[in-house]
């Protein structure tokens, strides 16, 4: 694998998932160009087409990070989201994609720093599979910006 | 070949909150290139309308609310409703838009030399009647004309598009202008009640007398009635219709009514052709 | 005419005679002949003008969100439809008070394609005799076996026999097999991934976006769909194969629970799209992951709407 | 002028345009043709039975086509990104509804560059259909399976020969070298000819058409036909004629781009106020009708419609249009 290529990664995170205040502060200011942070009110939110969409954009990986199952603001906003992502993620795979490419981070209170190190699995795991190649369909050039 | 869907780089010269409630505001547009000027005076008529667009929120056609000699602008007055437009109500004097047109047919006031002439409007739909009302008083122009009425209504005063202009009207001693409001409001020294209401007490003669009449569906059902009491022949009533558009030259399909293209055909016709017309609105 | 036109026709004459419902919703001989055209009958002498056979192709439960909503309807109901009907009733879609099941064992719609595609594209007459189908062109008969030229869905139907019928015309079949059922999607699946990716795409690449998928399946019913929304737009508005795809996958996922494998979408695709396999894949997950398949019951709600907190467990992290 | 083409040289002519052209000709891709250009004069399937599934009309006006790439607000049009090209073996129907469009695209007071642009660069190589289909009806509509109108060049199929009937200079250009044909092989083409319009079926009547559609306008008529009709655009998009589009701004790609469009689709007409002038389906239907069986025929004395049949054998409830004039014509309003 081409030493300078950098995975691009999006973050689709839950507002009220980091409850570590520090966490939650670096991600909103400390996350590298190379991934992009899409805050949502709750993982309820996130439409599987968000997904998609990053996907064929050209996302190398994707990371929802939502809260425990009975810790949703919304009361079961996540469970939803649990249960369509699980199945979106089977599904693209079905198509072709790497199921490594989606990552879930459902995070507990205690977890302090447990994003960073979701985020450097991930990254991890995506250097060893390669860029996206399948489900890419809108050209932005490598190296571009998401 | 000329490339009519290709827009012409205009820029926003100044904004103006029209209405109480900030939802109409007009935009006034200068050109980025004088050949443009040139080209879009040469052809403008009051009731022809423009495309604008804002690349990313797509094109809306706009009816032109200016009179060619209020000076080098071209002014829209436009409710904040869809994607367009709401894009464009963010938007401030200095930045640029892009434009087409103008398009369509325009009303044909040349045909109405030594006419009366009988201006009808009602809310929002006053700004294409606004240009015409103008133009008609461009001083050279004014005296082609016989008299001059403008019957404008509105829900309530704060919704009267280009108050200051239209105070100017009342000075004037070659214009008769009557406002009405729907429900009386103290310190309203003018008209109460709905259009068709006020224009059956105003009783406009419809002897050598063209009007032009622009509003919301109801206000129109229930005019033109009042227009046929007072003698004006379908002939001799225009209105200027609406329909969603794309092209704005008659070649996208959708703005048809029967077979006639609202952008190209239209958007000005008189109630003697509309009813030759299927009722397709 | 067959036994179950006859029946049929008796009963849509009877149901409208005595005012049970206000249309009956059936098949017409068509003027392909290898297509029946929907019917919608609402006087009882028009009751003649029904038939029924393997040319029925449409799935008449399509139509139910499209009629006016005070209209009592009576509607022939083979298992995919009886299936669409509860789990339209499900969602909120349909009153089932209103509704007159007329339901009809099914043996299975022919492909007009397959058949096509063997005797080229002139047929002036089909007709069904028995386990075959004769087809005239102008250049003379021929015969197919039934089972040979039954679209996929139908060869791979798990419930022929329609659910919570108001009546059943004919005698009940034998349940599908699950194992040939499924059998397709697990072939695919142990597929490698290249050659999955590269089936897709060729089969979206064809798409045109007329979307006569959406419109000839009973499930499919928002009033806005995602691809008309404009504010913001979530896919390419163009045929490309951004734009596609995004169709054929979101199309699909929207399905997940609530497809009833008639393959109605097949059917309708005027460019021959295969598009089961990708709802086959997610009903076959739902059965797997929550046990769960449409029409199963007049109760249960779909997965992705009955989602609790037993969830807890279910997914690792 | 009448050429004569032995089949066998076919092949060795189309390689001969290659040189100087793009050859557009039906291409077999699974179980239908589409017009594709052709890399190898083999490719060429002139043998396709039914039309292609795919409209050649999409060689003249893409169904996704890029009108501007956008550049810091400027707007570069692309109209001229186009080059000479062959189209071979496009059928008559097809060709005729060019020259339909010709009158949307190219008459009044503005031109569609893009059609325009596309039109001259193009030489159409029309091959007649010596066997029409079932679901052809064509001679129905003021054409026939070998309509001359609008071609460069006519093929007709005589067995081991086409014979050219050469129109004009564009097709001289490609043609002119060929012999003659012999007075023989020119009878013989118009025994082709004749026998092929002949054998066709006469499904409606087109007499009075126009009015007899604008005196059903409020009819019960629209509402009990378009009962079956699911609302999808199939009929449309695979119609040679239909020409509708929408123009759409992909801020992603920095394009304004133009998509063919359906009055069959509830958004088409849906205005931003909400208020939307054709809100079911009846009004949709009978839009879809009157375009070409009425306004078309008010403003181009033509109606328009081809008679490929498309909409005919791909509809996906069988609703045949025509049956639906058929019924048209018939119905008495009770």
């Amino acid at each position: 694998m081409n030493d300078t290529w950098t995975p691009r990664i999006v973050v689709f995170q839950c507002q009220y998932s980091l409850y570590c205040e520090a966490d939650q502060k670096w991600m909103d200011t400390q996350l590298p160009p190379h991934i992009k942070l899409i805050k949502v009110p709750c993982t309820g939110r996130i439409s599987p087409l968000f997904v998609l969409n990053a996907i064929q954009g050209g996302a190398d990986g994707i990371l929802v990070s939502g809260c425990q199952p009975e810790k949703c603001h919304f009361k079961e906003g996540n469970l939803g989201a649990r249960r369509q992502l699980d199945e979106f993620r089977r599904f693209l795979t079905y198509l072709g994609m790497e199921e490594e490419r989606i990552r879930f981070a459902w995070i507990d209170l205690s977890e302090r720093g447990r994003i960073q190190q979701e985020l450097a699995d991930l990254e991890e795991t995506i250097r060893t599979i390669g860029p996206i190649r399948r489900l890419v369909t809108r050209a932005i050039p490598v190296g571009e910006k998401l | 070949m000329h490339n009519p869907y290709k827009p012409i780089p205009m820029r926003i010269a100044r904004t103006v909150v029209e209405t109480d409630d900030q939802s109409l505001k007009s935009f006034e547009l200068v050109f980025e290139r004088e050949a443009d000027r040139e080209k879009f005076f040469a052809k403008y008529r009051p009731g022809q309308f423009c495309q604008l667009s804002i690349f990313g929120k797509g094109e809306a056609p706009f009816g032109v609310a200016s009179a060619a000699w209020e000076g080098d602008f071209v002014r829209f007055t436009i409710n904040k409703i869809g994607v367009f437009t709401r894009a464009i109500h963010k938007m401030k004097s200095g930045d640029a838009i892009s434009m087409r047109g103008p398009l369509g047919n325009g009303f044909p006031i040349e045909d109405w030399k030594g006419s009366n002439i009988l201006i009808i409007g009602g809310g929002y739909a006053f700004t294409t009647l606004f240009a015409l009302a103008q133009h008609l008083l461009a001083p050279e122009i004014r005296s082609q004309y016989n008299d001059l009425t403008v019957i404008y209504g509105a829900r309530e005063p704060g919704l009267f598009l280009y108050k200051e202009e239209i105070e100017t009207w009342y000075k004037r001693d070659d214009i008769n202008l009557y406002q009405a409001i729907d429900r009386p409001v103290e310190g309203w020294s003018h008209f109460v009640g709905y259009v068709p209401t006020v224009t059956k007490e105003i009783a406009p003669s419809a002897e050598n007398t063209v009007s032009f009449v622009c509003g919301p569906p109801v206000m129109i059902k229930f005019t033109l009635p009042v227009l046929d009491e007072l003698g004006f022949p379908p002939e001799r009533i225009y209105t200027s219709l609406e329909k969603r558009m794309k092209c704005g030259i008659g070649k996208c399909g959708r703005c048809n009514v029967g077979h006639k293209y609202i952008c190209k055909d239209g958007p000005v016709f008189t109630f003697a052709e509309l009813r030759e017309l299927p009722a397709d609105l | 005419m067959n036994q179950l036109t006859f029946a049929i026709r008796q009963e849509a004459a009877r149901i409208l005679e005595e005012n049970v419902v206000d249309v009956v919703i059936g098949f017409e001989v068509g003027t392909l002949p290898l297509k029946a055209q929907p019917a919608f009958i609402t006087r009882k002498e028009e009751a003649e003008k029904l038939v029924y056979n393997g040319f029925c192709q449409n799935n008449l439960a399509a139509y139910l969100t499209r009629r006016p909503k005070e209209e009592r309807i009576g509607i022939i109901c083979r298992g995919c439809e009886s299936r669409a009907v509860r789990a339209l009733v499900i969602e909120h879609q349909h009153d089932r008070d209103k509704l007159y099941l007329i339901g009809v064992p099914c043996t299975g719609i022919i492909d007009w394609r397959k058949i096509e595609r063997q005797v080229g594209e002139n047929t002036l007459q089909a007709v069904e005799e028995g386990d075959e189908v004769i087809v005239t062109t102008r250049d003379g008969e021929h015969r197919f076996q039934r089972v040979d030229v039954l679209h996929d869905s139908c060869k791979r139907c798990l419930h022929p026999n329609p659910v919570g019928a108001d009546i059943v015309l004919g005698d009940p079949l034998p349940e599908g097999d699950p194992e040939r059922a499924w059998a397709p999607v697990l072939e695919f699946e142990a597929l490698p991934p290249e050659e999955r990716y590269a089936y897709f795409v060729q089969e979206a690449e064809r798409c045109i976006r007329c979307y006569a998928c959406r419109e000839a399946c009973p499930m499919c019913y928002c009033t806005e769909c995602f691809v008309d929304y404009t504010t913001p737009r979530w896919a390419e508005s163009m045929i490309t194969p951004s734009g596609t795809q995004a169709w054929h996958i979101i199309r699909a996922f929207h399905q997940t629970g609530r497809c009833v494998s008639c393959g109605a979408c097949e059917r309708a695709c005027p460019m021959d799209i295969k598009m089961t396999y990708l709802v086959d894949k997610l009903s076959y997950d739902m059965v797997q992951q929550y046990g769960f398949e449409v029409g199963a019951s007049d109760e249960e709600q779909p997965p992705f709407a009955a989602f609790t907190l037993d969830d807890r467990n279910r997914f690792v992290r | 002028m009448y050429k004569v083409l032995p089949k066998t040289d076919l092949p060795k002519l189309i390689g001969r345009w290659m040189e100087q052209a793009t050859v557009y000709a039906p291409v077999r891709q699974g179980d239908f043709t589409k017009f594709e250009p052709l890399s190898d004069p083999a490719q060429a399937d002139l043998y396709y039975a039914a039309n292609t599934r795919y409209p050649p009309k999409s060689l003249f006006l893409p169904q996704s086509e890029v009108m501007f790439r956008v550049k810091d607000g400027e707007f570069e049009s692309t109209e001229d990104e186009v080059s000479s090209r062959v189209i071979l073996g496009i059928h008559s129907c097809d060709t005729r509804a060019l020259q339909l469009l010709d009158g949307v695209f190219l008459t009044g007071d503005y031109q569609d560059p893009y059609w325009a642009k596309k039109r001259e660069q193009t030489t159409l190589v029309v091959l007649g259909c010596a066997d029409p289909c079932e679901t052809c009806f064509c001679t129905s509509v003021g054409s026939g399976p070998f309509d001359k109108r609008g071609a460069d060049v006519m093929l007709i199929d005589i067995g081991d020969e086409y014979v050219a009937d050469v129109r004009n200079e564009k097709g001289q250009a490609l043609f002119g070298h060929l012999p003659d044909a012999s007075r023989e092989q020119i009878d013989k083409s118009r025994q082709v000819q004749a026998a092929a319009a002949a054998g066709m079926k006469k499904p409606f009547e087109t007499e009075g058409i126009k009015d007899k559609l604008y005196s059903l306008f409020d009819s019960d008529f629209w509402p009990k036909i378009q009962q079956s009709c699911l609302g999808c655009g199939a009929c449309t998009f695979l119609c040679p004629t239909c020409y509708c589009f929408d123009i759409v701004d992909e801020a992603q790609r920095n394009e304004r781009v133009r998509n063919w469009d359906t009055c069959m689709f509830r958004i088409y007409s849906q205005e931003a106020s909400g208020h939307n002038p054709r809100p079911t389906n009846t009004e949709r239907v009978r839009q879809r009708i009157m375009h070409k069986y009425a306004y078309f025929v008010e403003l181009y004395d033509e109606i328009g419609c081809t008679g490929c049949g498309r909409c005919v054998r791909y509809c996906p409830v069988d609703l045949d249009i025509r049956q639906i004039i058929r019924s048209a014509q018939a119905w008495e309003e009770s």
